[in-house]
């Protein structure tokens, strides 16, 4: 049996003015367990507080129930008070009188009778409270950052400032990720390779930063603070600690044929290759698909031309496992496919290109040294036609395009279209728009200054079709605002494709049991609260995999994930609430009903022994909740069938008291 | 008429993080709404068992509302929606039964909504009132 | 009224949700027939939702509808501008007497290569 | 009377005991007066064709059993997991859906049984004999599409199967076996049965009329649990209603609310997971239409949340575990309600 | 194999090559075409008014019989096809409609989109396979550079018709690579010819048909194939100065059944 004390609140005469507040405390003295009953103008005083605390000693107190204002108040500070007597903090109980009682009721019989019960209420549930401890868990003092983009290296980069070891993962054989493939950046047209190769240079030199570039991550198990996952790091065939970088294998490589990826297929490279010169690790890698020596055994030049002796054909896949206490995704983006945006001709002509190829375009560093050369013939555009919102805002055929926004190619293609005509003032630029989104800082400006000061010719429409015809694309478009068909004859055409998710999150989030959106963008714990954190604990999320965004944006997303993490990574232990669900083994049936309502993926199963009759033992699957991850919400209480599983702090013996008492 | 004397009980189940908050927002701005509700404090409006609901009605209660946050404002992100698919087959198995509907309610207060945390209930009250006291909910065994 | 009345049959019979368009025009830079139209695709569909619709019953656009597709096919929202352009048509010619070809009218069109698919069609599209 | 005979079935059980491949059957017993079958398991060919049965009075839906008799048990007492057999059990259509919920909701390991798919023509319900051929029954036996009737007081008479056939056979809703290692007959496709007929006859009834219909048939339940432990999707460990830490614990009703308390907390713990087999009505021994509660949350679940079968597929998710974002309100299924009203 | 055939209309009359290399080609793959009994006109064009019950009768007809007999139902006719693939899918899709349909046919067993409907081409690529037909030419059009011109009615609406990538089809591309031609890729390939407006505003389709030939001629084409009589005509009456044939005369001519005295 409990030793209660009620503590009833005046609250001066908040309460007092409409409930009788020692009227309350003395039906309460009658109430099962309660061995003590008083009032006090001012309960959260520290006066009040005392007053609390010399009770518990004085009547040996097991149980405290305050009848005061809202739980949302001062329920810390009353647990505080239980605390600093001796108490454990969760057997105190509020019984809310000010909020819902004597703020809402004008009489004071009824107001006072309501308290009562709501008194009694919490009285019943501190009679079937337990001393609750919150759970425990180290934390493992190193993060792991999925992907090298500029919002995974921002992230790596702060987080190691703050002095913890971060591990990157990169898919491709160097960090940089598509801001790298960047000409200039908007909207103040700086270089992208200017801003971005320091900050990998900073990562290659960070000493709590280590890059496992080419590699990907094939198994996470574990929860926050104790994340064990497995790298696999892919053979390069090529020893990274004796590569120099200094290029001799790759002048020297007869396989010439070779798809440049990093220049998006518009040149080629050799088999032996490091993606571009600012990379970092700059380290060579053998494409084991077009490699003679990998794939018949002929030819070995490399290995000749090889000062340092780092060639390694016998080199296999390698496999890391390292323990983290948070993940940072920094998956980003891939453009989608223009295969079934066929109207634009994208399949039929090399002058049809995506924005992303045109930044290749127009890039001194790439395939035609930064001078604006038509893909076909190589010769200088006179008439370019951007088209904005490809697959973007397409509603029509979830296969073809995307319901949601791009959010970037508004200001990229003004970007475009203005360094366009800044450079080479002759060519006749246009652009084909729906609406042009520009809510950033300096945008609008600088949307603007394309049409005011660079005169890009912006048209209201759409293109409906662009048909190859000779050396011209005759594209044809509306001008809604003239009300005309728009027939264009073009040297190059350039599509703003949609974004999406890069192909490998959505296994990726499997791996972590963190949810997705229908497109395969990471959810946030809370959409406006909680932007950088996934509702898995310990998940975090940085830059596009989240959602369309821009570098400014997504280098801010980047610094919040790694104040996160470093808030998380700062703790030895983490406190747990230990309000959380957990299951009676003997009584659950191992249904996974529980698992499936769970949204933080707190709630695994093992085979677990039980005695049976006659020295038997029954070996049966049951639920286990990880009380690090489990939030408290109790959606698994309801799901599962048997009552096995319930909540600590609400639980069901103690709901149905308050009812109870309610309803008595 | 002797109905209009009638003090019916509600017991109303609101979530801590959108519902409980509506509910201080009333009392903040003291917006009166009958004595006759009486609020226990869940997490979520998906810790909230049919057998609370019904225990309530089997103690006395005349009328149980479940209150919690907007369907995609969950604080837990998706309770919500699984309170809303339980309650939904619930209500209508009530119905079924012969059980006056207008007696169980769900409700989404957000913790702004004080204004509407008190309207709701000063509208539950008084349909619920005008049914009268709960008898079918003991009495579906014994025939009279 | 006899505009909303108008707009909710032109809405029944093609069963096309207007309020869907996002204004693109993406249906009318694609339409083959621009030139001969006076009111184009994307004005169809903006006429219909805000139910203006009487300028298009007297115009000959009505009939210059290849119904082609196209404009349904690379519609990104799904509007479908063609089954406006024809339900707004079949307002017109279900009208009493108000066939646009008659049979005797044919005759006078006929080559004598032309497929019978061609008449067939035509007498489809333009007479109730 | 089944196309597929007692002996087919006891042949095929005796080959797979020869074989070595099964080490028990869960099947049918025969009983005192050949329509009191039970479920029964048998250890050996003998056992076997002494009380085997399989005929228009194996209704019994035997896959529940398997969580018991998969068990693993470690110890003296039993050696299940020493022997590499398995249990054979009999499927008829209905019966295999209960077989896959099971599976779904991990209740029993499949490696361990061996499934025979068993075509069913449609089972009879023994009350309704008895309604017809009165008190005093000496045998019932069936012959083609007759049931030949013996009693004390109104001589012999043959009855038309299609007049006894049970409820949830008139109105059956799958002759397909959605799970089997082997069959024996045919399989059938899935019925567009109405079955829903008579929750939807109780909805158009007014409120009243509603409350007056049940109050009539649950206060005829005496509490004997019998669907509950009949019930495929009652397999809990322990059932709230024995659980003290439940707050809903008891044995007998205390007052008149908690048998109604007792059937909607039934009814909602199965919800979703419920394959409609019929057995709760079937076992009834007060005639309780125990089924209309359960095909009530069935219908409400394919009208609210998109048609769904419980058991039509292992590892499928339940409706109540499982949302959309533009799920119907619990508001709006009233106004629904009052369409029907 | 049997199949269930739909001639309509022109291919009875006005375009009668389109139908006989159709029965020809067949018979060297060893399909057998039957002729629906009593086929009435499809109507030429589908009419998307939902209200418009009478005009799609006959398609519903022809589905119904193929289906009474167990067979898909082939289509050669572009206009045809289209017409009966779309009714097709308002039987499956649209159940106010299909139950009106049904009410008003009054026969036993109600008709709810269950025939498979194939244009000719994918009978080739889907049931026979372009490898099978590459085994059986004869006569490979080895140099010949070839446009295949689809038109709208074969690809649109493509939700529907779900034969090919409605922008960058390949179908017919495929089928001249199998006879040993060369196909030409050009962009208004699934441009409208101008169809049956060629009736009242010949100016209209002379303009649509000339945008098509000189895209085929600018990207090298030396022959066009079509499937539509209707495609046919305007191309070839709006000035083609480059031959304009059905595909199934030129499957013939591979497969070494075409005469030389065929042809109107």
């Amino acid at each position: 049996m409990q030793r209660i004390g009620v503590f009833v609140c005046w609250c001066g005469s908040n309460i007092a003015g409409t409930v009788d507040v020692k009227a309350v405390a003395e039906a309460l003295k009658n109430e099962p367990g309660v061995v003590f009953s008083t009032d006090y103008q001012y309960m959260c005083s520290q006066a009040g507080q005392d007053l609390i605390k010399n009770a518990v000693k004085e009547h040996n107190l097991t149980g405290i129930v305050v009848c005061s204002c809202s739980p949302r108040m001062h329920e810390a500070t009353f647990r505080k008070t239980a605390s600093a007597a001796g108490l454990n903090p969760y057997m105190v109980e509020i019984a809310n009188i000010r909020e819902q009682c004597s703020w809402v009721h004008k009489e004071m019989p009824l107001g006072t009778q309501k308290a009562i019960i709501l008194g009694k209420a919490a009285v019943a549930k501190v009679n079937l409270n337990t001393p609750l401890t919150p759970g425990e868990s180290p934390v493992t003092k190193r993060a792991l950052v999925i992907g090298g983009g500029i919002a995974g290296i921002q992230t790596a980069l702060d987080i190691a400032d703050a002095g913890f070891p971060v591990d990157i993962v990169e898919k491709k054989p160097t960090i940089g990720g598509k801001m790298a493939q960047l000409d200039k950046t908007f909207p103040t047209l700086d270089c992208a390779a200017c801003i971005l190769t320091p900050k990998m240079v900073d990562v290659a030199q960070n000493e709590n930063i280590r890059i496992f570039s080419y590699s990907e991550v094939e198994a996470v198990k574990g929860f926050v603070g104790n994340f064990e996952v497995k790298i696999k790091k892919k053979a390069r065939f090529v020893d990274e600690t004796k590569c120099t970088g200094c290029g001799a294998c790759i002048e020297k490589c007869p396989q010439k044929k070779v798809p440049n990826e990093f220049n998006l297929g518009m040149d080629t490279r050799r088999a032996i290759y490091i993606p571009f010169a600012q990379a970092v690790p700059k380290v060579a890698t053998i494409d084991p698909d077009y490699c003679n020596m990998l794939k018949n055994g002929k030819c070995g030049v490399c290995t000749k031309f090889c000062a340092a002796g780092a060639i390694d054909y016998k080199q296999k896949d390698e496999m890391i496992e390292e323990k983290y206490g948070a993940i940072v995704v920094a998956t980003g983006f891939e453009p989608i496919s223009m295969d079934k945006f066929d109207e634009f001709a994208y399949s039929q002509s090399k002058d049809v290109i995506t924005s992303l190829e045109f930044e290749r375009l127009t890039n001194a560093a790439g395939p035609t040294a930064g001078k604006l050369l038509r893909p076909s013939d190589g010769k200088h555009p006179e008439k370019i036609v951007f088209v904005q919102c490809v697959g973007s805002r397409c509603s029509a055929c979830a296969e073809k395009g995307k319901e949601y926004c791009s959010k970037i190619c508004c200001m990229y293609t003004a970007k475009h279209a203005m360094l366009t005509r800044d450079k080479y003032p002759d060519t006749e630029v246009t652009v084909f728009y729906i609406d042009v989104r520009t809510p950033g800082k300096n945008f609008d400006e600088f949307q603007r200054r394309a049409v005011e000061e660079y005169g890009v010719n912006y048209i209201k429409g759409m293109v409906g079709k662009i048909t190859p015809e000779g050396d011209k694309l005759k594209v044809r478009g509306s001008d809604l605002i003239a009300n005309k068909q728009i027939k264009i004859d073009a040297d190059l055409v350039v599509l703003a494709a949609a974004i999406e998710p890069d192909k490998s999150a959505r296994p990726l989030a499997t791996m972590l049991t963190a949810s997705m959106d229908t497109n395969d963008f990471f959810t946030e714990a809370h959409p406006k609260l909680r932007p950088v954190e996934s509702p898995t604990a310990g998940v975090f999320l940085s830059g596009t995999c989240q959602g369309p965004k821009d570098i400014p944006e997504t280098v801010s997303q980047a610094g919040a994930a790694a104040s996160k993490v470093i808030g998380l990574l700062q703790k030895d232990k983490l406190v747990g609430n230990p309000c959380v669900a957990s299951s009676d083994q003997l009584m659950c049936n191992g249904c996974s009903s529980c698992e499936r309502v769970c949204p933080y993926g707190a709630i695994s199963y093992e085979d677990k022994d039980f005695p049976g009759p006659n020295r038997t033992t029954k070996t049966r699957r049951v639920a286990v909740v990880n009380p690090a991850v489990c939030q408290g919400c109790g959606a698994c209480t309801v799901a599962c069938p048997s009552g096995a599983m319930d909540l600590s702090g609400f639980k069901n013996t103690q709901i149905m008291a308050e009812v109870d008492a309610i309803c008595k | 008429m002797q109905m209009k004397e009638y003090k019916p009980l509600i017991v109303a189940f609101c979530c801590n993080w959108c519902s409980y908050a509506g509910a201080d927002l009333a009392g903040n701005n003291r917006l009166n709404y009958p004595a006759e509700v009486k609020i226990i404090r869940v997490p979520c409006s998906c810790r909230v068992n049919p057998m609370f609901i019904l225990r309530a009605f089997q103690r006395g209660a005349d009328g149980v509302i479940i209150c919690g946050c907007h369907p995609g404002d969950c604080h837990y992100t998706s309770g919500n929606y699984y309170t809303r698919r339980r309650m939904a087959t619930l209500f209508s198995m009530l119905d079924y039964l012969g059980i006056e509907k207008e007696r169980t309610r769900v409700e989404w207060v957000s913790a702004a909504e004080g204004a509407k945390f008190a309207a709701t209930m000063n509208d539950f009250v008084k349909t619920v009132a005008s049914l009268g006291e709960n008898k079918r909910l003991e009495d579906l065994r014994c025939k009279r | 009224m006899e505009n909303k009345y108008l707009k909710d049959e032109v809405v029944r019979i093609s069963g096309v949700d207007p309020k869907k368009c996002m204004r693109c025009g993406k249906c009318t830079a694609t339409c083959p027939s621009f030139d001969e139209m006076e009111y184009h695709p994307h004005q169809f569909v903006y006429m219909v939702e805000s139910g203006d619709i009487e300028p298009l019953l007297h115009s000959e656009s009505l009939y210059k509808c290849l119904s082609c597709f196209a404009c349904v096919d690379r519609c990104p929202r799904g509007v479908e501008p063609a089954k406006l352009v024809e339900a707004v048509k079949l307002s017109v010619i279900r009208q009493k007497e108000s066939n646009r070809l008659k049979a005797d009218d044919i005759a006078k069109y006929l080559d004598s290569d032309m497929p019978q698919q061609a008449i067939v069609s035509a007498f489809r599209k333009y007479s109730k | 009377m089944q196309k597929i005979t007692t002996e087919q079935l006891i042949e095929k059980a005796a080959e797979l005991m020869n074989e070595g491949k099964v080490a028990s059957v869960l099947g049918w017993e025969k009983g005192e007066f050949g329509y009191d079958v039970t479920p029964g398991i048998f250890g050996s060919v003998d056992e076997l064709k002494a009380k085997f049965v399989y005929g228009d009075f194996s209704a019994a839906n035997l896959s529940k059993y398997l969580v018991k008799k998969t068990e693993m048990v470690q110890g003296q007492a039993l050696v299940f997991l020493k022997t590499e057999r398995k249990i054979l059990i009999f499927l008829k259509p209905c019966d295999s859906y209960s077989f896959n919920q099971l599976l779904t909701e991990h209740r029993f390991d499949r490696e361990k049984v061996y499934a025979v798919g068993v075509q069913c023509d449609g089972m009879v319900d023994i009350e309704k004999v008895k309604k017809i051929a009165g008190d005093g029954l000496l045998s019932v036996d069936t012959s083609g599409n007759d049931v030949v009737v013996k009693t004390l007081y109104n001589g012999d008479m043959k009855i038309a199967k299609a007049d006894v056939l049970a409820e949830r056979c008139v109105n059956c809703k799958s002759k397909k076996h959605v799970a089997y290692d082997e069959l024996l007959g045919e399989t059938g496709e899935v019925i567009d049965s109405n079955r829903f007929d008579e929750v939807e006859r109780i909805e158009k009834m007014t409120p009243d009329e509603r409350f007056a219909f049940w109050q009539n048939e649950l206060s005829k339940c005496i509490r004997c649990n019998a669907c509950r432990d009949a019930c495929p999707a009652c397999t809990c460990e322990k059932c709230v209603f024995d659980n003290p830490k439940s707050g809903v614990e008891n044995k007998s009703p205390a007052n008149s609310f908690e048998e109604k308390l007792f059937h909607i907390i039934r009814a909602y713990h199965v919800a979703g997971r419920c394959t409609d087999c019929g057995e709760c009505s079937r076992v009834c021994p007060q005639n309780i239409p125990l089924h209309l509660l359960n095909r009530k949350f069935i219908k409400d679940i394919n009208e609210f949340y998109g048609d769904y079968q419980a058991g039509a597929e292992v590892g499928s998710r339940a409706p109540l575990v499982d949302y959309t974002v533009n799920d119907v309100e619990p508001g709006e299924v009233f106004d629904r309600g009052d369409e029907n009203a | 194999m049997k199949v269930s055939y739909f001639p309509g209309c022109t291919l009875k009359n006005k375009a009668k090559d389109l139908d006989r290399y159709t029965y020809r080609t067949a018979e060297v793959l060893g399909v057998a075409l039957e002729e629906i009994e009593e086929w009435q006109c499809c109507g030429g064009v589908f009419s998307t008014a939902k209200d418009e019950i009478a005009s799609k009768l006959s398609s519903v007809r022809a589905l119904k019989a193929a289906y009474k007999k167990g067979q898909p139902l082939v289509t050669v006719c572009s206009g045809c096809h289209n017409v009966i693939k779309q009714t097709n899918y308002v039987m499956q899709n649209d159940r106010d409609f299909a139950d009106k349909v049904n009410r008003y046919m009054a026969e036993e067993d109600a008709y709810n989109g269950e025939t498979d409907v194939y244009n000719y081409l994918e009978l080739l690529r889907d049931v026979i396979g372009f490898d099978k037909i590459k085994e059986k030419v004869v006569n490979p059009l080895t140099g010949k550079k070839i446009g295949a011109y689809y038109g709208c009615l074969l690809l649109r609406p493509s939700t529907v018709m779900k034969m090919d990538d409605p922008e960058n089809p390949r179908i017919i591309e495929d089928l001249i690579s199998a006879l040993g031609a060369e196909p030409v890729v050009y962009a208004n390939r699934n441009e409208c010819c101008g169809g049956y407006i060629a009736l009242e505003d010949p100016k209209s389709a002379e303009k649509r048909s000339l945008d098509i030939i000189r895209n085929a001629k600018a990207n090298g084409a030396e022959m066009i194939i079509t499937a539509c009589p209707l495609c046919k005509y305007n191309l070839i009456k709006n000035g083609a100065d480059i031959p304009v044939v059905y595909f199934t005369e030129l499957l013939a001519e591979a497969f070494g059944v075409k005469e030389e005295n065929d042809g109107e």
